[in-house]
């Protein structure tokens, strides 16, 4: 018997409202104590086209996507007989019985599932037998595989909440698939088995922790568009302030305003922040691309402001509902002229709420834009994760002169290196002193923010903005580093680290290879990223996209004499990296 | 000598307004502006009328676009903020700082080219959420700064020192921003110095977007015939539509008035806008008769100055965010961030 | 005496009336047969700020902007003062007598003249005299450096053409300053004499000469809108086209359309490109920033497309009226998620005209935007140069399927890599055959475009375009190389390459230091930039912007262990690069 | 035997245009839309009315934005080229294949997102340019594509299903383009096949750009109490301002007619549109007049439907670039070529 350690994926269509029985499905794993993981592969439209959910179970607590499925539940005629013929060898297939599946392969143990006459005795309407067969086939799933049913129907009763009519239909559904699987010879060596591994954990997706994150960090100001997959970043915040941040005077701690595009929104973000509002937006790859001319302004005019970009697959519209790591060098290099912003690549959902905060304390500090690089994969899938802490660090307001402040100073030069650090102090617009005011311009200027084309001072300004974001290198979250002295070394940034862990296992079990790891989480790159790669012979460099684009950023950071030890480890195909890809190929280069 | 002392001449203090604050601290750097440009004028009305208001400098926030319409915040109001964006996106900028610190009294200077050539999506959107700011347009129907090309209010048959005739349509933005829910609406010229300082005076006063369209001729590019935004032009075509004059008062007036009469308008902010119906059927509370009054005067070939729409019961996109008195911007920590028992209960539902 | 080798500088406000005076000083020294060039430095205004006009005159034909000024001509009260402090020990200064500039310093030969009384017995008119004022200069230079007066008013004929009463005003003017330069006592030790360096050669700015090239390119879309310094390229076309491209029915064989902004005019040129017409749009940096998203969709759509980037100073609004090279990484990189687009550098105005051609080539011969990156100084100064070759090689229109083909094929694949260079065959809209038609898009596709969200086609389609656009590395113009086996190398691009080919002539005779050249004149890079690497033990690169963008993007796309040999060397004040500040860098990093 | 042959049926043979094509020649690939959306109704009417006119499929280019809306180019017409661009900014992309081609027979899918939110700046200056283009936004108050935010057409008090609410006016897109000098206006509903099938005719025969916004509810995320976008909200509202009927005629029929009586509109293409005045005091050829109109029907909280604008004698944008008649993207190099001679002589003037 293979124990907590399979993956099972329902094919099906979107719009079916297969989506609540996957939950259910995971919740009660969850419930087990089992380390779980969902993936959503779903189509660019609304409803009717092929989706595809995985779920893994992991005794060792692997989360990455498993390449290899285990258990199909086939409910799609569309994709059944493509969706059989890519399993392996030994796969189980739970199929509606009409499909008559059982007859393509001989290599695969078939479990056909009468799905209609299983809920008749449910419900005779149409609308809700469409429905219910997706509970059934988590009635069958938990007999198969020995999950215990009262976790099904706790689940149940979770995902339905109040709706009781609702819940017990669904409960209804999968008792009926239970029994009716009793009928059902097991043939497979897949179970379950309770676990103790996810005591006080919680389960959530990166979007609504990134939300969390933001509220918890005071943002104020969010001006945003409708984007896949960033939406529902967004669309959490506005749930949570609702909620959360309107105080006794039944008064709005924070302002969130859907513009009228991407421009508009961090224009907006960037006008709000040079006001000093705490602001941010969301978007993903057409809606940094469209940003483009703003980003420039705000770095020259040094505004903060928060970019979150959940990352999905371009270039232009690309495949909007895949994941990919593709923007690192746009966010990184964003606008024309000489430009380079600091960038935040989240790794978790605990990381989505932490980097939240640290983007806008960045943000303030430093006066320019920050972006957090999330993606697909963590932005809209739910991870298992211990409970995110409270904030104990005061919110960084960065360098602003009070009207008392100018009292005492007379005066200010906005542009000058009081400090050394390349960070000039502002005011804000407001600001009661005849000397607080500025005038901010994405046109040349002299330290007193005064209009100038002279060569000296637009080289000693450039130079200082250069001098500033380079400061950000310790600022910024630093890497996570796992080096145990190896000759061969992974670098890898953001979702990828999952794979990456898994595949170091798998290198080390089945290869006797070590390889260190160092997951780099900010640009411009902290120190120990040219430390780790310096002590490594080989350090592999793992890209979700086509052009190494991390390899690329380090090309252009890391002193030279070191690149020829960065090997491109780039794949993109919309898919969750897995581990078995990059430990294969890893082999094939070390061998 | 005590005489001579007596009847030494005193020097004559410079005139002040309610805040003690001279002419002078509202005044801007030095213009780069040509000499003549519209613009100027428009600088001058402008910091006259918040000096005039008793409006304090530092309650004052300054936006522009990209062109030489767009320098001019520079040249006026120095102890106020100022952000010079870029071309044609200065409403998104006013209206984040707006969200920041709703007690700003924001100012928008954009051109023609900036706000109805590249910049008119923004404009569109800036009109539908009626931000309380006022926007001026100095309108010349030319690119000034980039050397003369035309922009979208050029008029059909006008003609650049090229030789170049402009055949598409001009975009009328008052007429625009009347279609578009806007809810304060003139129009007037720079060189009329008793008129735009009235309308500026009411426009601030307005509580909402006020759009100030301001024909304001480009000496240097569409100062000459064919062109309807050139002096020659303006001095034969200007046709102003009612005087106007701001009687500082706090008692509520009616605004129900009979043709021939006067009709006051009340401000928000207690003053009186008065309008003189020169017109015999114009109200300017009633948008479909503005629209019908601008197509008129578009067909004879006329330039219709005045408050052209009036509406002082819209609430502002400030209204509907129900925010707190105090700036977002300068929220302390305590009511920004929530307790720890908020973390928890919200962890819990994740449970 | 110093014969045919100064520079002389012309400090005044911009709307003044200089301009007409700097080019007949320029015209006249041309006609001499000496070899001049002209560079204008001028505000970001229209009338009344500082404007700095350089002419150089140089018996060995260097035409960069030469550091020292060694003849000032001072009439703007604002900057006289700091102007002569600029100036080096021995310089000679003209200037309007009332500023009393003798005085402040003793190491400099000083000329007063009194330029409104010169010009007094020519008018008394105010704003003429403001005017001939300017001539007056032009004058009084003749005479202290000898220039032939027979060929200043020449000069004036021509550049005052049909209108009499202005052209003999000015000669008046420029007699007068010829004259009253009699009783000044010469003390500098510059002078001209006749050459014949010029036979054949033409004066044109690199606006200009882009212009005519895209027009015997047989460009028929243009859309644009405005931006500094790119307008007068799409004005001349404009002008060159009404002479040249309407036929002799009175119709306009071009349509040029001013846009409402620089995402409309790009995409304009792209739906044009798409549907056949050779087309190209001008702009500068903020532009290029506003088109990221529409040059992402070209670039995965397939669709030909040319962006001229005349490059200013940036980031963001910068100065819009100096000269860099800052958007070197932006245009080759445009776009978020995995771009890479094919760029030509034009290094002289000669290549303004034949790269006009070449990108309109290249676009629809790989099917994809080509950025073409011209700076301020190529593009709005003017430069003498051998007249352009008529073009002998026919348009090549790229792989257009039709009607007839199409019935003889029966159908096709749009995507399809049929020919192994990754570039599939397309049609127009409007070709007459039922099989014609194909649905384009910026969402995934497979070979006959349909919509596709598979892995594979996804991997599959973004491979060819890799391989697609690293064709254009043979197919792009090829570097200039000069190398004569020595140890260091220089590479640049563009415009950088007058101060690097002066600068390595001044290394030979002052260090007897001997450097070979690389002039980079498209991306991505032909494989004579790796050997040419690979050859020199240090390689400088020069870069007119702050992080050594060439040098960026020879990082990404060099073998690792060639990286060691860069050095980067970058510049960015806004002036056009000159050769003494190379030189004195390198012989410093060299000794 | 023979008998048997004879009484044999025959199949019946398609119906088929006067090009020869069955209506399956104008069908696209099969839609992914949700069922009952109403773009995909809208798509139907659109190639039953190229069918009808006789339109080649293949002189037919289809350009969209993004969105579900934009999707619908590849449900219909499968035979024509089709180019699925960006968000917004579907115009610019038309406007240069046009340029390219004069001879294309250009439609336009938009959406209320896609057209009025992120793409209102490239629709206004569409509308002013008057290309030739039929321009059809799928208007349905929402983002449906990215599930249902509130679009810039969505009406005040509507409610999303998360119970948010708009207090934003509406951007009524007829009004604006009406305002902004377009050629053909007119409304009707994805619904109403009778009403949107003669409209849309009416449009492909107008020479210049004809916007038609089709309200089309979106069932998945509009379709519900408070839309005005909502079937239901339809029924009830749905005030169709006049019959249509294409004649089709090449004999020129005067447009003078009297109140209650119809009057015959002459398309470029010899085609006549038949407007029935139902309305006393309607002409579609007045501007103030539909803007009047469409202002009074909001006050009503009405849907005015039918084509409220034509003005058939206005230069399209290419009648003003004086294009030959052969595209430009096909003429050959001898004639896009100035000959050697032409440059001799200019770069004569540069000696
Ligand atoms: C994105 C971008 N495109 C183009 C430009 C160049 N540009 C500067 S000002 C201007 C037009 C200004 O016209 P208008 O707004 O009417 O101002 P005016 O100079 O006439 O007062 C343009 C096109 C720019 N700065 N930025
Ligand atoms: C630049 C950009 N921003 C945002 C999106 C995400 N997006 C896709 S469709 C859409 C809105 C579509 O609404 P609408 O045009 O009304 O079409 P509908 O789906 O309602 O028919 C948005 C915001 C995008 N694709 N590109
Ligand atoms: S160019 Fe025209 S608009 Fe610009 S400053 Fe001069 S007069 Fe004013
Ligand atoms: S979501 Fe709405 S607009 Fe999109 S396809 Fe479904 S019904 Fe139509
Ligand atoms: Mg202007
Ligand atoms: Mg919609």
């Amino acid at each position: 018997m293979v124990v907590n350690d399979f993956s099972i994926q329902v094919a099906t269509v979107n719009g079916s409202g297969s989506q609540s029985a996957n939950s259910v499905l995971l919740r009660a794993l969850f419930q087990m104590g089992i380390p779980v993981s969902g993936k959503n592969l779903f189509p660019s439209n609304i409803a009717g086209l092929p989706t595809w959910y995985t779920i893994r179970a992991s005794r060792e607590g692997w989360v990455a996507r498993k390449k290899e499925i285990d258990l199909l539940v086939a409910m799609n005629p569309e994709t059944a007989r493509e969706d059989v013929a890519g399993l392996g060898a030994g796969s189980a297939v739970i199929y509606d019985e009409p499909l008559a599946l059982s007859s393509i392969r001989d290599d695969l143990t078939f479990y056909p599932v009468p799905f209609d006459a299983v809920v008749r005795p449910v419900t005779t309407d149409a609308k809700l037998t469409k429905l219910l067969r997706n509970m059934a086939y988590v009635g069958v799933l938990a007999r198969l595989l020995a999950i215990d049913m009262s976790e099904v129907e706790r689940a149940i009763q979770k995902q339905f909440g109040g709706k009781k009519k609702a819940a017990d239909l669904n409960v209804a559904a999968a008792r009926a698939g239970h029994e009716h699987a009793a009928s059902l010879a097991k043939k497979d060596r897949l179970r379950v088995e309770r676990m103790d591994a996810n005591r006080g954990k919680i389960v959530i997706d990166g979007n609504s922790a990134a939300a969390l994150g933001a509220m918890f960090a005071g943002v104020t100001v969010v001006a945003w568009y409708p984007i896949t997959p960033s939406s529902s970043l967004t669309e959490s915040l506005i749930a949570a302030c609702r909620k959360h941040r309107i105080g006794p005077d039944g008064r709005a701690t924070f302002a969130i305003v859907q513009a009228e595009d991407e421009l508009a929104a961090l224009g907006m973000v960037i006008g709000a922040g040079w006001a000093g509002a705490r602001a941010m937006t969301a978007t993903s790859g057409p809606g940094i691309s469209l940003m483009a001319e703003f980003a420039g302004l705000a770095y020259f005019a040094e505004i903060p402001a928060v970019v979150w970009d959940v990352q999905r697959v371009g270039p232009s519209t690309g495949l909007p509902t895949r994941t990919a790591q593709g923007d690192l060098l746009s966010a990184a290099t964003l606008s024309h002229g000489d430009t380079k912003h600091v960038v935040l690549i989240p790794g978790s959902v605990e990381e989505c709420f932490t980097m939240a905060g640290d983007a806008l304390d960045l943000a303030e500090r430093f006066q320019t834009p920050v972006f957090v690089l999330s993606d697909l994969d963590l932005g809209m899938n739910v991870w298992m994760s211990d409970p995110f802490p409270y904030p104990e660090k005061p919110l960084d307001r960065g360098k602003v002169l009070s009207k008392e402040e100018l009292e005492r100073l007379g005066s200010f030069a906005r542009y000058a290196d009081v400090d050394g650090d390349g960070i000039g102090w502002r005011t804000l617009p407001g600001t009661d002193h005849p000397a607080a005011a500025y005038f901010t311009r994405g046109t040349g200027h002299n330290e007193t923010a005064a209009y100038s084309e002279r060569a000296d001072d637009w080289e000693r300004n450039m130079a200082r903005l250069a001098r500033k974001i380079d400061g950000a290198r310790a600022a910024a979250p630093q890497p996570e580093i796992d080096a145990r002295g190896a000759e061969v070394g992974i670098l890898s940034c953001g979702t990828s680290r999952y794979a990456v862990e898994e595949s170091r296992a798998q290198l080390r079990q089945e290869k006797g290879l070590e390889a260190d790891h160092l997951r780099v989480r900010a640009f411009p790159f902290a120190d120990s990223v040219r430390d780790f790669v310096a002590s490594h012979r080989r350090v592999y460099v793992v890209d979700q996209n086509r052009d190494g684009q991390l390899g690329q950023l380090l090309r252009l950071e890391l002193p030279a004499d070191l690149l020829p030890r960065l090997r491109p480890l780039a794949r993109m195909t919309g898919l969750p990296l897995d581990a078995r890809s990059l430990t294969d190929e890893i082999t094939a280069r070390e061998s | 000598m005590a005489d001579a002392a007596q009847t030494a001449p005193r020097p004559a203090a410079p005139r002040t307004n309610r805040l003690g604050l001279a002419l002078v601290d509202y005044r801007g750097a030095k213009t780069t502006l040509c000499a003549g440009c519209g613009h100027n004028a428009i600088s001058e009305r402008l910091l006259e009328a918040m000096f005039d208001m008793d409006i304090p400098p530092e309650r004052v926030a300054k936006f522009s676009g990209i062109g030489c319409s767009s320098k001019s915040p520079a040249y006026f109001m120095s102890r106020s903020h100022a952000f010079n964006a870029v071309h044609g996106r200065m409403p998104a900028v006013a209206t984040g700082a707006a969200l920041a610190n709703g007690s700003l009294r924001i100012v928008g200077v954009s051109g023609d080219g900036d706000s109805a050539s590249i910049g008119i999506g923004q404009f569109v959107h800036l009109m539908r959420r009626n931000l309380p700011m006022v926007y001026v347009i100095e309108d010349n129907g030319v690119y000034g700064l980039t050397k003369g090309q035309f922009s979208a209010t050029a008029d059909v048959g006008s003609t650049l020192k090229t030789g170049v005739v402009n055949e598409l349509p001009p975009i009328d933005t008052c007429a625009l921003a009347i279609q578009l829910g806007a809810t304060f609406v003139g129009r007037s010229f720079s060189g009329d110095k008793k008129q735009l300082s009235a309308m500026l005076k009411a426009a601030v006063a307005h509580k909402g977007t006020s759009l100030l369209d301001v024909v304001s001729p480009c000496v240097t590019f569409n100062d000459h015939e064919g062109s309807t935004k050139s002096y020659a032009y303006m001095k034969d075509h200007d046709e102003p539509l009612h005087e106007i004059s701001l009687v500082p008062s706090y008692s509520d007036i009616s605004v129900e008035y009979a043709p021939g009469t006067t009709v006051d308008v009340k401000m928000h902010d207690g003053s009186t806008l008065r309008l003189r119906k020169l017109d015999e059927t114009y109200d300017p509370r009633d948008r479909v008769r503005a629209l019908t009054r601008i197509a008129e005067a578009h067909g004879k070939g006329e330039v219709l100055t005045g408050v052209l729409y009036v509406n002082t019961g819209a609430p502002t996109f400030l209204d509907l965010l129900h925010l707190p008195a105090e700036p977002l911007a300068t929220l302390p920590q305590v009511r920004v961030r929530p307790p720890r028992e908020a973390l928890q209960k919200i962890l819990d539902e994740y449970r």
